[in-house]
């Protein structure tokens, strides 16, 4: 389904998802302009023009619901709820950051907002979202768990494992796939041989949307999410994306097998122009929408700034 | 569910009642169970007929006992998500081998957890592999490979060798908020011992003199333990025997005492040699205690090599009471 | 298509199909009787019931084409080419055996006849066919290769990154899953959510076969393997076959959901009788075959027991 | 294909011209893959225009280079069942970390296959392990696991430290019909050094004294040569630094020689510390060289724990020339 056909949610949701998808943006966009100065030490992965995918489907769960990604982390990890300031210090090595410093760009965490922790090996973490899936229908609660991997991860054994095992105990668990065709530098077709929505309809409910259009990824993720939580069994939906930024790193990506049309393309473009057809929102209050943003990510790195560094001696602790 | 209730026992053999190891395993496993709900077990054939070796064929929660695919990878993946979301799973593997599949969560994952996000997410895992001996099954199923997970920082490595310290250590390792890989001799299992029927605890990373000696300190892991006691009581032997039941963490003091008194070291360890628990033992030794020492450390464990099948080649591969014995006499000499 | 519309093939063929099939039975049924004077020390895992997919197959290999299966060794093996005075030895733990007794049952060898080695560790050998298969193709070579293996397997990750990495790449792999719906005592329901042919469609052509007919077998494979010679790339066949033993050892099955009828489900049984139908053997002949099979079983008895056991000091060899 | 022509080699540098560590590597892949059309790579981005760090760039057999998707698992068995089959692949990992996804065939598989088969089949397979520092990356994507490695019975492990070593192991692996775990450490790869144009094969299992010393024999390996070599300089220090270069097979008899001279034993290597190489030497040394040790052995590796991603928390973690140098003074006082 395109974007046109589908029906705005109401306003304030779809105020919603634009921010969010602003606010990882925009957050990235500060990555980018501050990276160069080395405040910054460790490897990023930006998700600028994939926005659309995390903030669609993250919309529709609850902090009680639990994510695990992979080394991609920003996009999904702001969607689902973690602060602006800890993940800025997290990224400057402070004791502030979501995983005090231990764990880097890749490695991030927020048990309150159902992120277990992100795995920078690519694969595993599909395992455990179906891992916290089980826990939940064991423990008979309600809560539902996301295992949110690029298309890489599905060359991997453990994604057809966990197929496998989520279908066979039927576990509430969305198996969400942000395709952006890529896998490093190399094409999708290079490195997997089959349609995902076919292939992994061989074991559950499968389906494809285009994950640069946010209506469209809330849309299916909506329904997909809703028969995890009614129907408590897998179910698996792919995003198709296209990756902007270089695969690591803050350079635009130049592969001439990932042509990427920033006009047309944009999440963010693209829902604006909706809200702005709808009336909902004007140059104006979108100019104020990302003013606010800013000032929230100037406050974010300002707290990272001000955080203390983790003490040497504090090398050997929690092991 | 407070754990914190149950006992820390120090005895080393209370209770009147004997039964054999693999009782003793089964009781642990269910009373565990009983007390937590959160308690539950996943492995491929752990709920089937035999029931892991018998260890668990009568347990009062059977509905918590998970079978699963032929998919050791995912399967960790699995239990650790479970275990971070509220769940204290164990994890069973029918042979040790087949944990090899599993290395990348187990490395990767299971073993990083905890540090990497600074205990915001604890990890209460316990991992059981069974081990054993070939009986011409051949290198890809007759491993042992403490010393693999020995290696890596952030877990915890058990290797009981008596019915006692089998219940109070696996029940530790449930309680416990890391991850614990608990390896079990499957050649233990008939062996019997006084076992408290109520649930204790064993301290983790405390070993135990299971002989005392003057001449030689024998570090023994596991089935080692019995084969060095067999070794020394059939030969009258002025040996200490230490039994460090946690491989990880280590109980140095205590090496380090017992070496104090005999001045010699010997470690009986049924693992490959090279970077191996054996090696470990006896680097600590000559690092921290070899002002006490007056000899040569020296190690008793597999040789290089896989393990072959034949029974012939078999025999001559796996270390026993009187290999041991015949060790100790030369060192003595 | 069932045995009844498979027009048989020419009566030397027949006759061959036979007799490997009772080879395996006859060799496996002495090792029933000789397993309890503990003359062979390492775990068995019989073939019988189940002859018609190793022979149905290999009929079709050439001794250059490669094979990579599992645990339950003694079928392919023998159907491969491996003398049954190699194989005895070797569950005999002599020097003569095809390991040199250094592998036991599970782990047996012989180059000649394209046999690699085969791995009790269940799936990796799947992945050893592929590459098997590539190095023909680098090499420029017309050998194919077959991988091997029990439903089981197909759980295993591997077996998926196989099929992902053998469809990319186009090599000559058969992938040949013995389908006895079991894994150890796990009927395959517990084990599996998908039905194979269809899931491995997604990768490349797929079938399935009935596994207790060698003229389906034989057929099917025949037009498999010709796809994998002459087009160069993967196929997927699947046989469906029943256990009749226990996993492990010489004991029947006794599973419940495991039910055997030893008289309609006797591959063995469904060729005599077509080709006693079709006048190509008596009971007679048949009679004949048994006893000359009994007289090679007889000879690969002794001649293991002659041979002579590893000697101690050669424990440390090629390593 | 008779690579028994190639040179065996022993000089310590010969060869006039100068090269990076990173030229050297791609040198000898490049003439490998030309002189045997059976010799080829594969790995996952083995084949992009990264060119596995720059080490592969300029082949000149690039259709001899295979990427792959993310399936270290099933990649390994391609790479052994090619192996099998007559090729002698090249298999490329650019962390040693994603090796852990395949531990089930380096360890069940490649490790076991030559001699389970009593070398009927052979295994000329060598894996590049690239290992490197944290930069942030944090605990799963800073490995360096030598140890694990060489734990195992039937891999080969080798971990050169300089630019001539480097080509000519690197060489000896591809010839050799053993597998190879071969681990290039990226921040040697700028260093540079003498290295000659044609081919050459140094010898398998034979150590290296780089600098000759009397008061403490070092045992270091890969870019703890480098950095134990600059304490030394910079510290004046009368030290013997000794570089394995093979981890297994192990140089024993040049280690205990060289203690046998210097009376003391410290081992410098970047990997965690229980079961690990440094343990194994301490072990070695304590045991058939008690004799000779007027001292403590000692070891200087990673601490217990993973890698950490703040800056300051690496530092903290990662051993240095300078604290190499202050642990030598230590010992030497
Ligand atoms: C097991 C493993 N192998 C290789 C890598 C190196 N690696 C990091 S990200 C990546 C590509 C992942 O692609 P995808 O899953 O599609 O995610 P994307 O980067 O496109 O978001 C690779 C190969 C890894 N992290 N883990
Ligand atoms: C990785 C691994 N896990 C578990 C086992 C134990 N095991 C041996 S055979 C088997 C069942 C295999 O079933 P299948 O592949 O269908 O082969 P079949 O025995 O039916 O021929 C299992 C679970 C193993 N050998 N390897
Ligand atoms: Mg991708
Ligand atoms: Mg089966």
């Amino acid at each position: 389904m395109s974007s046109e056909q589908i029906a705005l949610p109401d306003r304030t949701n779809c105020v919603r998802l634009l921010r969010m998808m602003r606010e990882i943006r925009q957050f990235e966009e500060r990555i980018i302009t501050l990276y160069p100065t080395d405040v910054m030490v460790t490897p990023v992965h930006l998700h600028i023009g994939q926005e659309a995918a995390p903030v669609g489907v993250c919309a529709h769960l609850t902090p009680a619901d639990t994510i695990f990604f992979t080394h991609r982390t920003h996009g999904p990890a702001l969607a689902k709820g973690l602060s602006m300031r800890k993940l800025m210090a997290e990224l400057y090595g402070r004791t502030t950051g979501c995983s005090r410093g231990y764990g880097g760009s890749m490695h991030v965490v927020d048990p309150e907002h159902g992120m277990l922790g992100s795995s920078s090996i690519v694969g595993g973490g599909i395992a455990m979202g179906v891992g916290s899936a089980l826990a939940s229908k064991q423990m008979g609660r309600d809560w539902i768990s996301v295992s949110y991997f690029g298309d890489g991860a599905t060359d991997a054994g453990i994604f057809w494992e966990s197929l496998n095992f989520a279908a066979l105990k039927s576990v509430p668990v969305l198996f969400l796939c942000e395709n952006n065709q890529l896998s490093n530098v190399m094409p999708k077709s290079e490195h997997l041989s089959v349609e995902l929505a076919n292939a992994a309809g061989a074991f559950m409910p499968a389906s494809s949307v285009d994950g640069t259009d946010v209506l469209a990824v809330h849309e299916a993720a909506g329904r997909a999410i809703r028969r995890v939580r009614e129907e408590k069994r897998p179910v698996f939906l792919e995003c198709r994306t296209k990756r902007w930024m270089k695969h690591q790193g803050i350079e635009r990506d130049d592969l001439p097998w990932n042509p990427v049309d920033r006009e047309k393309d944009c999440p963010i473009r693209k829902l604006e122009q909706r809200l702005s057809e709808a009336g909902w929102m004007t140059a104006e209050t979108i100019h104020d929408m990302a003013r606010g943003i800013e000032k929230q990510i100037d406050d974010a790195v300002e707290f990272a700034r001000q955080s203390p560094f983790p003490a040497e001696d504090e090398l050997i602790r929690e092991v | 569910m407070p754990w914190s209730r149950i006992t820390q026992s120090h005895a080393a053999h209370d209770g009147d009642r004997i039964i054999t190891y693999k009782e003793a395993i089964g009781e642990a496993i269910d009373q565990a169970m009983e007390y937590d709900p959160r308690v539950f077990a996943i492995g491929l054939d752990a709920n089937d007929k035999f029931g892991v070796f018998g260890t668990m064929l009568n347990l009062t929660h059977k509905e918590r006992v998970i079978g699963t695919p032929i998919s050791e990878n995912a399967m960790t993946g699995v239990a650790l998500g479970a275990a971070l979301s509220g769940l204290r799973p164990i994890m069973i593997h029918l042979r040790v081998d087949f944990m090899m599949v599993a290395m990348d969560q187990i490395v990767n994952y299971v073993a990083k957890w905890r540090y990497m996000f600074q205990g915001q997410v604890k990890v209460p895992l316990v991992i059981r592999a069974v081990i054993g001996r070939g009986w011409g099954s051949g290198a890809q199923h007759s491993g042992t490979l403490q010393s693999l997970f020995t290696h890596i920082p952030g877990l915890k490595v058990m290797m009981p060798s008596s019915p006692y310290d089998v219940k109070g250590l696996f029940l530790a390792a449930v309680k416990d908020d890391y991850p614990v890989i608990f390896i079990e001799h499957r050649w233990l299992y008939k062996n019997t011992g006084h076992v408290p029927k109520e649930m204790y605890c064993l301290p983790i990373g405390k070993g135990h003199i299971v002989r005392q000696g003057n001449r030689l300190t024998v570090v023994a892991t596991s089935i080692a333990v019995i084969d060095t006691l067999a070794a020394c009581k059939d030969n009258d032997l002025d040996v200490e025997v230490l039994d460090p039941r946690t491989l990880k963490p280590l109980d140095e003091e205590l090496i380090l005492q017992s070496v104090a008194k005999t001045g010699r070291l010997l470690v009986v360890d049924y693992d490959f040699p090279r970077c191996g628990f054996a090696s470990e033992v006896c680097a600590l030794v000559a690092e921290k205690g070899f002002q006490y020492l007056r000899g040569p450390v020296q190690r008793l464990t597999f040789p290089e090599c896989s393990m072959p099948a034949s029974g012939v080649l078999e025999k001559a591969f796996y270390p026993s009471s009187a290999r041991i014995a015949t060790r100790i006499r030369e060192i003595l000499k």
